[in-house]
């Protein structure tokens, strides 16, 4: 089994769920609270991601990428490395791929807090930034915790994406799902049942984490 | 000492054991990455620092040569279609046309003709013979040449064109097939890019490519 | 500082239409029918809810002017604010919300037990009564050090001996807090031994006779009850 | 019906220990010291905690019983309870809250007339005041047509006038609901006006000298503040 | 354009929205408020259509509906038809790839339910499940718009399990995300591009729909 591929699956999905994490919240917070002209239109953009096929988010994150695209171009030049091909790059698509995912739930937690706790919050003092850190957020957490295991799971079986940004490099972007795909296609239906079944284990130990996180913070 | 090597999924199994073979005698790594060829050629041209390009068809390589990433193509692979079934008694038929008229069978599985070359070559096959809009109602579009052959090893069709290659798997054998002379043979070029970072070891794996234990492995896989 | 406001609201049955002033200091009691607009009238002094017209100052500190487009966010008014229904953070336990914004958490202790609620301050605001959780909610609010405080019926779920005991504290808090009090409740007992002064309020608007009116009319009277008579007892409480 | 419990429940701080019977046409008031257990026994009878000990009988049902592991769920008690906080279904108007589980949603009109809700009808919850949210879930626990009343502190948020008016009906019902009514103020003249039994909670534990100690002792006794008086007034309320 | 691509794609987004909206409930609740053994077990099994790589999916949903498979023989046996390369059969497949985005918000709004509003309702003679009706779902719709949103869109972009299970039957199976697949594929990018740009206006289209449901039933 490639053991590698795995661990380049749990880092990918561990670290983009930790920066989408913190990336969502206030955006889900400004979808939930603000009013502003073009709400609907940031939401619809918030979402696109998911509705578009992963063929088309790589299409397209490969022309931004790329040495000749806007983001790749920026980050040669800052960096003097490549964006396309490594695991920054498989991270910064898988990042995007999932932003719906976490969006969504925490807005819906966001929007659902009672609001006498944020006026006791601002009658206490509280700026909005602190009532969202002090109150909204951990009075939110199963709706949190909702979005970090959608996103989780979602990046551990993102492929199409991160195949076409990542191309398969052992130990930099090919992640499991990709060494799936390539058991499959040669007709190794085995290999490929094997690391599917490793699937359940590392997903129920996340869910369990986060159930776990959850519970220990009900009121 | 290693190059990166983009290969058309359908030749996995054969370039797995290929560059095996050629790591031991140059001593030069292989790092390949598989997937459709389609994906490979928007990625070389959005600068993908690939090596060299093992493609399923000739128009990309050639596409390449004119925009300049590479200086010449060459042929490494022709493949055969083929017609698969997983069930034996598919196969008593005399000609693999006289199998597919008959009314037991309710779905055919071809891989997109519009995006897979085999797909293409199957099609071409069936217009020859004069069953393309008898048998429109029965297509199924696969993916590609490996999904085809997932749907006839499920008994999701009847039976599906799939690449000879096929037949040296496990599944493959337990089945049986017809070949399809009708079918062009699938030419599959690749090229080596011309900045390639290490132009020489992908230079050696191309000439590795028609070596005779390539050939060897490729006349295994169900390739010339 | 003397709180000093005028304020108009249009409600859907009656306006609200008071002006009153507070020193620090000094306690107003509002009093009156349910419905009648306290809640509404302390939520404007909060700045929580926006008057159509009118003006509050607070000192020198213009908090809120109609005309000349002021309003001072919650935030900036440095309250102390006891809810109707005790708003107290779920997520927190009794401790951890009366020191959520407190000035000195060390304080905290000391309040808890002047409130007689130490005991309790693990608990999460659901595993307490609701005397209790009204308690802490008057702990949270005085920690903060406010420079007015708005009480909207603190003791509502408290018994006699506690209210009472409360009730003195607060009494003998109101000299050294040194900061005007805006106490709302429905016990004329409490208004009359808490008050410097007392507002009716009554449709949104000060009814002086209401007191009165109350104290003296009959059980029975203006109800559809007739016969009925309570005993009449003399209660120091 | 009769309804006669006798419960046992191991708590933090005391254990609950009472046992109490009440029959049809009749109330028992709970009074006490806040944090004293009236909200747990309330909630015992409602099925909503479970006693460590003891039994709950109504008429010849037994709701519960410890011994026999008997335990009848809320639902099938039949019930009208008006909690302490009074919790409203938010996402309801004050008239689909009460017709929510009403016998003949067309007694619900009468009702909010009685109670002087009705132009409030198609208000939600948190768009009236804290009284009017009271009133309206006594009218949602009397449309059910309950076979048990239990009310904690319902009037609470109510000021006298409305409190006395309420009070008075309520007597009034005791007859014709035809139901046991089990009551929980901090009022006294409530407690005494209404009550066909007292049973005073303290420390979950029936006190019966709790009454006549809170009625007599002076104010300040007990408490910090010493010289602190309250007027002494003679209220009829 | 290939208009015909994009109505399957819009009838098979809704379809499976509506049946997942009611199927997913009642999981939700189980997974909120029951306890029982094997509770996370469930749970994971739940999530895990989402944490594999749509091939896999795929590859195990033709293997069952299959007409030698359980449930494609069960099918056959019933109706006579066949599950595979239909409409139904990738409305099942979309189904079960997409039950967790439906349970998942769905559960966390649930589990945020005021534990009074459920105690008075029971007090009020409502069942369990008649509680579940009146009081939880009601109070619970920013959670199942947040569902809805994602399974909508999620199913729009749905595409390696669909292309395996529906073979891209013109006016039937072939949805808008094949159509973009081979138009990228064959270097048409400017065709690929125009379908992704119509996924825009439906996206926003349907955000604004159920913004406005969500909102019209505020307390
Ligand atoms: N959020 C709101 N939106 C609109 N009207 C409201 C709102 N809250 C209360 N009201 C109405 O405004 C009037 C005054 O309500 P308010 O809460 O100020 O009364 P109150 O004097 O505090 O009553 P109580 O003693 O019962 O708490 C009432 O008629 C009430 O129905
Ligand atoms: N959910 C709970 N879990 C554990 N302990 C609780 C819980 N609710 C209340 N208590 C504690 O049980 C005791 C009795 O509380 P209860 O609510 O019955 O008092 P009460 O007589 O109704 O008080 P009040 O008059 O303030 O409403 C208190 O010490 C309280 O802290
Ligand atoms: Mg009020
Ligand atoms: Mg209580």
């Amino acid at each position: 089994m490639d053991y590698l591929a795995l661990y380049v699956t749990l880092k990918l999905a561990l670290v983009t769920t930790v920066v989408l994490m913190v990336m969502a919240a206030p955006i889900a917070y400004l979808l939930a609270y603000a009013r502003f002209p073009g709400k609907s239109l940031l939401e619809a953009l918030v979402y696109l991601p998911m509705a578009l096929p992963p063929t088309v988010i790589g299409f397209y994150l490969i022309i931004v990428m790329s040495p000749k695209g806007l983001i790749g171009r920026g980050w040669e030049w800052l960096t003097g490395g490549s964006l396309l091909f490594t695991f920054l790059g498989i991270t910064i698509a898988s990042i995007i791929y999932s932003i719906p995912f976490a969006v969504s739930p925490m807005k819906a937690a966001f929007s659902k807090i009672d609001r006498r706790l944020l006026e006791n919050a601002y009658v206490l003092g509280l700026s909005k930034r602190a009532t969202f850190l002090r109150v909204i957020i951990p009075n939110s957490l199963s709706g949190i915790a909702a979005a970090a295991v959608l996103v989780f799971l979602h990046s551990m079986g993102a492929f199409g994406v991160l195949l076409m940004v990542g191309g398969s490099i052992p130990g930099e972007t090919k992640v499991a799902s990709i060494a799936i795909y390539e058991a499959v296609e040669t007709m190794n239906y085995q290999a490929a049942g094997m690391i599917a079944l490793s699937f359940i284990p590392i997903s129920y130990a996340f869910l369990l984490l986060i159930n776990k996180l959850n519970e220990d913070s009900r009121p | 000492e290693k190059i990166s090597v983009a290969v058309a999924a359908n030749f996995i199994s054969a370039f797995k054991e290929i560059a095996a073979d050629f790591e031991a005698q140059s001593g030069v790594k292989v790092e390949a990455t598989f997937s459709s060829t389609g994906n490979f050629y928007n990625q070389i041209k959005n600068g993908a620092p690939y090596d060299m390009f093992l493609s399923a068809d000739e128009q990309r390589p050639d596409l390449l040569q004119k925009e300049g990433w590479t200086e010449g193509t060459f042929i490494y692979a022709r493949g055969q279609a083929i017609l698969w079934s997983a069930n034996p008694d598919f196969c008593k038929a005399a000609t693999w046309q006289d199998a597919l008229k008959n009314n037991q069978i309710k779905k055919i599985a071809i891989a997109n003709p519009v995006t897979a070359p085999y797909g293409a070559a199957a099609k071409a096959a069936l217009q020859k013979a004069g069953l393309w809009d008898a048998l429109q109602s029965k297509v199924v579009n696969a993916q590609d040449i490996a999904q085809s052959f997932q749907y006839a090893t499920t008994f999701a069709v009847d039976a599906g064109f799939c690449a000879l290659s096929a037949t040296t798997s496990p599944q493959g054998k337990s089945g049986c097939f017809y070949s399809v002379p009708e079918a062009p043979a699938i030419v599959q070029a690749a090229c080596v890019a011309k900045n390639a970072k290490n132009k020489k070891g992908a230079e050696l794996l191309a000439a590795f490519l028609s070596s005779k234990y390539a050939v060897k492995i490729k006349a295994k896989y169900g390739y010339r | 500082m003397t709180i000093a406001a005028s304020l108009k609201k249009r409600l859907k049955y009656f306006d609200v239409d008071v002006s009153f002033s507070c020193a620090s200091k000094s306690m107003m009691v509002m009093i009156g029918p349910s419905g009648g607009g306290k809640t509404t009238i302390i939520r404007m002094l909060a700045g929580l809810e926006v008057p159509d017209e009118g003006r509050v100052i607070f000192g020198d500190e213009v908090w809120f002017d109609s005309t000349r487009r002021i309003h001072v966010t919650p935030q900036k008014r440095r309250l102390g604010y006891v809810f109707q229904d005790y708003n107290l953070f779920p997520h927190l336990n009794l401790l951890d919300n009366a020191a959520f914004a407190a000035v000195d958490k060390k304080e905290v202790d000391g309040l808890f037990d002047l409130f007689k609620i130490s005991h309790l301050r693990k608990r999460k605001p659901h595993m307490v009564s609701g005397g209790e959780r009204q308690r802490c909610a008057m702990c949270q609010a005085l920690a903060r050090h406010p420079r007015l405080l708005l009480l909207d019926e603190p003791f509502s779920a408290l018994d006699v001996i506690t209210r009472r005991g409360l009730r003195e504290e607060l009494k003998s808090l109101k000299g050294s807090l040194s900061c005007p009090i805006i106490y709302v409740t429905h016990d004329i007992n409490e208004a009359l031994f808490l008050a410097d002064e007392i507002l009716p309020v009554v449709e949104g608007k000060n009814d002086d006779g209401w007191m009165q009116r109350t104290i003296t009319r009959e059980p029975g009277e203006g109800t559809t009850a007739k016969g009925a008579r309570e005993p009449r007892l003399s209660l120091v409480y």
